[in-house]
């Protein structure tokens, strides 16, 4: 077995390791070897990263497996690993592991351990499996296998309603996104009759493939348009963009660990990269970039407003989250798919560094997740107060720090690619980093600032042992460093054959020669946003309250992150409820349920209506028989 | 006029006038022996349809070839498909006797007739011309409505077998008036001869093209296409458990070879006709499936509504006119024949007092009998397509040959029904792990179920990871058409 | 007497024996007998047809479609017998245990 | 030669209009008193005993099925013996082939004792 299987197959072996054996191993030792097969991983993701990264190795192709070999048709799994994969999987394999040892001190008092253990690896076996496949086909497996992972995660106190509710939520979001996805896989096997990267990267290049398609039931469209939008709509499902971004907040339900882990550095990002790994494809549509380019703005600053208001930390970071894959899907949007991958590198970083330090937070608060009533406690945790302080920095931007090195490239490359959505991405970039900025400090000051709020948890607070704040401190390590270490993936052709440019797609190049202005341009909206932060926060706290009650409509609008739940609610699950239970309609149902179950109710009663056409009387059937005969003779001869 | 008899070549036809004089044998022995011997009856029937394995693997290597004046037809594909048809009467035959004993259905007649109908069914992938399709179609059909009402004190299996018989006459009655108008048409019925004279005719005749549609129509009342598949959650539901599992599958394999012949090499030139005419039938049929399963409580109809849904998606392998949809078609049946009777295997192993057909019956499996409950699961999984199972592949195969063939949309559609059959495959896993054990589960699972359910289960794990061999035999079954 | 005039007479056979299938909703027995009624179109059709077409194919079909439906009619009787000893009645309309 | 066949429908034609003209002047003459005893069923003088439609023995059904199916298959003894002389002694072994499987079943329902009427 090569040592780029091991990086893959590691964290399944340690999954089913746990899986099946969890009760006889017990907790401790269950965790232990779920650890174990995931720092094999990451040990070995680390030299690879070296010799293809670092080294300047050639990219690795291996088939692995042959799985269905037959005449004119085959897939086969194998592994593709070049620049692009490496950075993927140092970042899914590391912070992974890291995230496994913390889990240790997060969920010990949690009497599930095994399973949680062998979910996580298994998530991290079907993400690694998605970065380093070579085909679309294996591309969908770990896609959907995350997402699988995903809901079961999510959902994994079961016995808690609202977690139930979340991970069908994610589910059924995703199904959606899913869908386009498949239907793009499927068009793509049309126009090419293979699955294969490679293949069908070739033959996009060199053209050979009929430029217009039919689809559905629409005559010709554009080939790669529509690939391309299909696809995204698939990234827009799994990457929380805007239109389809309304289950992350809500997956917050999942234990903590998940949520850094899935929900924040690794998951979210399979988007992303499966844009920039199709770049070959997207650089062939025009249409299909503008898309990317307008909505991943528009997630970046809607998400950054939402966030503004939001009480529950988990859920702060959740729009940030949201807001920062929007960034990244318009650095991709406008060609710059290097920094789209540079900042979802650093990203991952500071952003799991982010959940976890919060997880640190609610796990010495006793399960609090409430900012409101948190205060003070920058004396109560120092250690988990440095380094989400420095997780912060490094999301704002602050120079030198992960986030002003990536951040500031996908700005100036949108600045630099000089067409209307560019600008457009640019402009809602600018404002959203100060956003950014803002929320991002408020969270610091109402958590660890100020007058604690509520005396008896405040005295209880604790700082989290050993297991807990080493993964921190390493991740903060990276936060502070990933930048200034990684800032050379910008440099033009470091990627290699990765990464297709068209020609006249030099976002990227002239980037780094942009005014000086528009270089400092970002540290000037951290500076306003922070000393906005502090004005409502630190030094006149009465008055975040005051501008609320001022602008109740636009705050309520804001809190309710512009009320999308309220619209799909309308637009889809009471449709959906009405169809299903007739004009029976309940006052204030759940989403999920009112989704389910009107889907369901729908089958069901299609179902019921064929099962009273089977009336048990022979002469019906020949009837139907008859029916059939005459409709079959009539429309076929 | 001078009479000449045509070449004949018996030793093509040596495993069906093998399995003739077996079934002729155990007729009569069954009318003199005893009760004492019914177990020997039941062993020899077995065996002889071993020995007919025997001898077709015995068979010289295939050359497509043709004798009895060209109605009876040997090629990659006849062979294969009475491999298929072998072991679809094999399994179910092995695992049934137990049941027969119990409920005293294992009179040698049981056999005879399981063995005369699987000749019909060897005759029909053999047949070169529509008499030779009509009469091995009677044949199986015939045995299958006897074995339908088997059970003759039991109200359910009569009327299964009485309107199993008077729905299946009336189709044979339609593929009959569509034969005739084909010869008619064509002067002629053997497939090669009518397939020329469509070639050689200025246009397609009305009369012809009609006779065509009627045929179709008369096959798809075997494979239970919507809207001709009314009969099947009945049948299914009434027969004695043992017959369903056998009807599930064996007449099947032999009814799409029949579309195989019919379609491919008599109208192949009216591949624009019947195309369309089968798309509409597989997603009716992919809708009836999917959506009819929902409603069921019972095990046996649900099973029914699931075979009607993987009769959808082999229509539409079959629809795509193309050598991979063939092929998938070749490997989708072969899959099919272990899932279900895997899945048959189970439900006669738990069939006992106080356990019916009821699907509320499992609840709770797992807790007592994990094994059992995990093929079940694993049955009902690879049924759904879930990888890595066989079941996946088969509908991952279906899905890129009609992609491949242009069929996106059929495509698409299927995919959204297969989601929706999903459902109810989850809900029957769902049932057996999640749900309060109210009974014992205390049976003893005998020798023979035990290697058939190894079989079955071994083959759809097998080949859900290494499906590379049975690919390859597919397609090679597949190569002499077109 | 064209052909025409035979296959009309097939056609309407053929349509009067599936028509009696599932108008008649009293007795089986007259479903067997609209069964041996499109039997006997198809017949009629095949005599034809051979006979117009100079072929004998025709005729040895009919043959074989005669014996068939001989077998048929016996295994068609032969369950409605066991059917009628369960139920006491070969109502078409009391054939609707199965159903759903 | 359609013509030929006139002279039947004629006779035809003659036997049916006497048999209506007569059962019709029957009808119309005839004079109709009903009463009870005369619309009885006729039963040598006494009331009637049982109904008069009296379903038949399943036996009779069973005889009958087994005399059809075994009456159908002699018909292909017909085509076999107008071409016998072309087919030789082939067609004799095949023939009693098939008969020999007709004697199979035939063996069969004489064993199971569907021949036997007590």
């Amino acid at each position: 077995m090569s040592k780029y299987l091991l990086i893959v197959l590691a964290p399944l072996f340690g999954s089913m390791i746990a899986g099946f054996f969890g009760r006889l191993l017990g907790n401790r030792l269950a965790s232990l070897v779920t650890i174990a097969g995931m720092s094999v991983s990451a040990l070995l993701a680390i030299i690879t990263f070296f010799e293809i990264a670092v080294g300047n190795g050639d990219p690795v192709r291996q088939e692995v497996w042959s799985w269905i070999v037959s005449g004119e048709f085959r897939v086969s799994f194998g592994l593709l690993i070049d620049r692009l994969t490496a950075v993927m999987l140092i970042v899914v394999s590391g912070i992974s592991t890291l995230i496994h040892i913390y889990s240790m001190g997060y969920m010990a008092e949690d009497p599930d351990q095994p399973r949680f253990f062998s979910y996580l690896s298994l998530f991290t076996f079907a993400m690694l499996m998605l970065v380093t496949g070579d085909s679309f086909l294996q591309l969908f497996f770990g896609w959907e296998g995350v997402g699988l992972a995903s809901y079961l995660l999510i959902g994994f106190w079961f016995k808690k309603e609202s977690a139930c509710n979340a991970a069908i939520k994610a589910f059924l979001v995703n199904r959606v996104g899913d869908f386009g996805f498949a239907l793009g896989i499927f068009t793509i096997y049309q126009v090419f009759h293979t699955l294969d990267y490679a293949t069908v990267f070739r033959m996009a290049g060199t053209g050979q493939y009929p430029q217009t398609v039919d689809f559905l039931f629409w005559g010709p469209v554009h080939t790669m348009t529509l690939i391309c939008l299909l696809l995204f709509i698939g990234a827009m499902g799994k990457s929380a963009q805007f239109i389809l971004h309304t289950w992350l907040p809500d997956a917050m339900e999942g234990p903590t660990p998940v949520s850094a882990l899935i929900h924040a550095a690794t998951m979210v990002t399979a988007g992303v990269f499966m844009v920039c790994r199709a770049s070959p494809l997207f650089e062939l549509s025009e249409t299909a970039l503008t898309v990317v380019t307008v909505i991943g703005a528009i997630t970046a600053f809607f998400a950054a407003t939402v966030g503004l208001v939001q009480n529950d930390i988990k859920r702060v970071i959740a729009y940030s989250t949201c807001s920062q894959l929007g960034y990244m899907f318009f650095a991709a949007g406008v060609s710059a798919y290097s920094a789209a991958i540079f900042h979802l590198m650093t990203h991952a970083f500071f952003k799991a560094l982010l959940f976890l330090s919060a997880g640190a937070v609610i796990h010495s608060m006793h399960h609090e997740q409430d900012m409101r009533k948190m205060g003070g406690l920058r004396k109560k945790i120092p250690i988990t107060y440095t380094v989400m302080m420095i997780g912060t920095l490094a999301l704002t931007g602050f120079p030198f720090l992960a986030g002003f090195y990536s951040k500031d490239a996908i700005l100036e490359a949108a600045y630099a690619a000089h067409s209307t959505a560019g600008t457009f991405a640019w402009t809602l970039g600018m404002i959203g980093a100060v956003l950014t900025t803002f929320y991002s400090f408020r969270l610091i000051f109402m958590t660890f600032h100020g007058r604690p709020a509520d005396h008896h948890s405040y005295d209880h607070a604790h700082e989290s042992p050993w297991v807990m704040l080493g993964p921190l401190m390493v991740l903060a390590v990276g936060a502070l460093f990933a930048g200034m270490l990684g800032e050379s993936m910008t440099h033009l052709g470091w990627f290699k054959s990765a990464i297709f440019l068209a020609p006249g797609h030099d976002a990227m190049e002239h980037a780094h020669h942009v005014s000086a202005w528009v270089k400092w341009s970002p540290f000037l909206m951290f500076l306003i946003g922070l000393g906005m932060a502090w004005l409502l926060y630190v030094r006149m706290p009465e008055l975040p309250g005051i501008i609320a009650g001022h602008y109740r409509a636009t705050h309520r609008f804001l809190l309710n992150a512009w009320y999308f739940d309220r619209l799909y609610d309308r637009l889809f699950v009471q449709p959906a409820k009405l169809i299903g239970e007739g004009l029976w309609l309940t006052g204030d149902a759940k989403i999920v349920d009112g989704c389910v179950n009107g889907v369901a109710n729908l089958c069901q009663r299609w179902a019921e209506q064929l099962r009273s056409l089977q009336t048990g009387y022979v002469y019906h059937y020949a009837f139907a028989m008859l029916i059939g005969v005459l409709v079959l003779m009539s429309l076929y001869t | 006029m001078a009479v000449q008899l045509p070449e004949m070549n018996l030793v093509l036809l040596s495993p069906e006038i093998l399995l003739s004089l077996v079934a002729m044998g155990l007729l009569l022995m069954s009318a003199w022996s005893g009760k004492e011997s019914r177990g020997l009856i039941g062993t020899m029937a077995l065996s002889g349809i071993v020995l007919a394995a025997v001898v077709l693997a015995g068979l010289s290597s295939a050359t497509p070839s043709a004798t009895m004046g060209g109605h009876f037809i040997d090629d990659r594909l006849a062979r294969a498909m009475k491999w298929l048809l072998l072991i679809a009467t094999a399994l179910p035959l092995l695992m049934s006797r137990e049941y027969l004993n119990q409920h005293g259905l294992d009179s040698g007649e049981y056999y005879v007739l399981t063995i005369t109908s699987l000749i019909g069914a060897m005759a029909m992938v053999s047949a070169g011309s529509f008499l030779l399709l009509y009469l091995g179609l009677e044949l199986m059909s015939l045995s299958i409505y006897v074995l339908a009402a088997y059970q003759r004190d039991q109200l359910q299996s009569t009327e299964a077998g009485l309107k199993y018989f008077i729905l299946g006459s009336l189709a044979s009655g339609i593929l009959l008036y569509g034969t005739s108008l084909v010869y008619g048409a064509t002067g002629t019925t053997l497939f090669t001869a009518v397939a020329n004279a469509i070639k050689t005719a200025e246009h397609v005749s009305p009369v012809l093209v009609l006779g065509a549609v009627l045929v179709i129509i008369g096959i798809s009342f075997k494979v239970a296409a919507a809207p001709f598949h009314m009969w099947a959650p009945d049948v299914y539901e009434g027969a004695p458990t043992s017959v369903t599992a056998f009807i599930a599958v064996m007449p099947k394999v032999a009814a799409f070879t029949a579309f195989f012949r019919v379609l491919l090499e008599a109208f192949s030139a009216l591949h624009v006709h019947w195309a369309p005419m089968l798309q509409l039938l597989a997603v009716l049929t992919l809708a009836v499936g999917s959506l009819g399963a929902i409603a069921q409580s019972n095990i046996k109809r649900l099973l029914a509504y699931s075979s009607i849904g993987h009769v959808g998606f082999l229509l539409i392998g079959l629809t795509t006119g193309s050598q991979l949809g063939h092929q998938s078609v070749v490997f989708y049946l072969a899959n099919y024949i272990f899932m279900s009777v895997g899945a048959f295997c189970l439900v006669l192993v738990l069939n006992r007092q106080g356990i019916g057909d009821q699907i509320s019956d499992y609840a709770g499996l797992a807790k007592k009998r994990p094994l059992l409950a995990f093929l079940m699961s694993m049955f009902m999984f690879s049924m759904a397509g879930i990888p890595p199972l066989a079941g996946f592949i088969a509908k991952l195969y279906v899905l890129m040959a009609a992609v491949k063939a242009g069929l996106l949309t059929l495509a698409v559609i299927s995919v959204i029904f297969a989601a929706i059959g999903a459902f109810y495959y989850l809900r029957i896993v769902k049932i057996i792990y999640f749900d309060v054990a109210e009974q014992p589960f205390d049976m003893e699972v005998s020798l023979s179920h035990q290697i058939v359910l190894a079989i079955s289960a071994l083959i759809v794990l097998v080949v859900g990871i290494f499906p590379g061999k049975l690919l390859d035999w597919s397609l090679a079954s597949v190569q002499s058409l077109l | 007497m064209s052909l025409h005039h035979f296959l009309i007479l097939g056609a309407i056979l053929f349509t009067t024996g599936v028509f009696g299938i599932f108008l008649n909703r009293r007795n089986v027995i007259i479903i067997l007998m609209s069964i041996e009624l499109i039997l006997l179109s198809v017949n009629i059709n095949f005599v034809a047809f051979s006979h117009y077409n100079n072929d004998v194919t025709g005729q040895i079909f009919t043959f074989f479609v005669l014996a068939v439906a001989a077998a048929e009619a016996a295994i068609g009787l032969a369950i409605l017998v066991a059917f009628f000893r369960n139920r006491a009645t070969i109502d078409v309309e009391r054939i609707d245990t199965l159903k759903g | 030669m359609l013509e030929n066949y006139f002279p039947i429908l004629l006779l035809l034609a003659v036997a049916l209009a006497t048999a209506v003209v007569m059962m019709a002047g029957s009808f119309l003459v005839g004079p109709k008193r009903n009463y009870a005893e005369k619309v009885a069923q006729y039963e040598c003088g006494f009331a009637p005993l049982s109904r008069v439609r009296l379903p038949f023995d399943v036996r009779f059904y069973l005889l009958s099925i087994l005399f059809v199916v075994f009456d159908i298959e002699a018909a292909f003894l017909f085509p076999w013996a107008v071409a016998f002389k072309d087919i030789g002694l082939t067609g004799l072994v095949e023939m009693l082939l098939f008969l020999m499987v007709l004697l199979v079943g035939y063996a069969y329902i004489w064993k199971k004792g569907a021949l036997e009427w007590e």
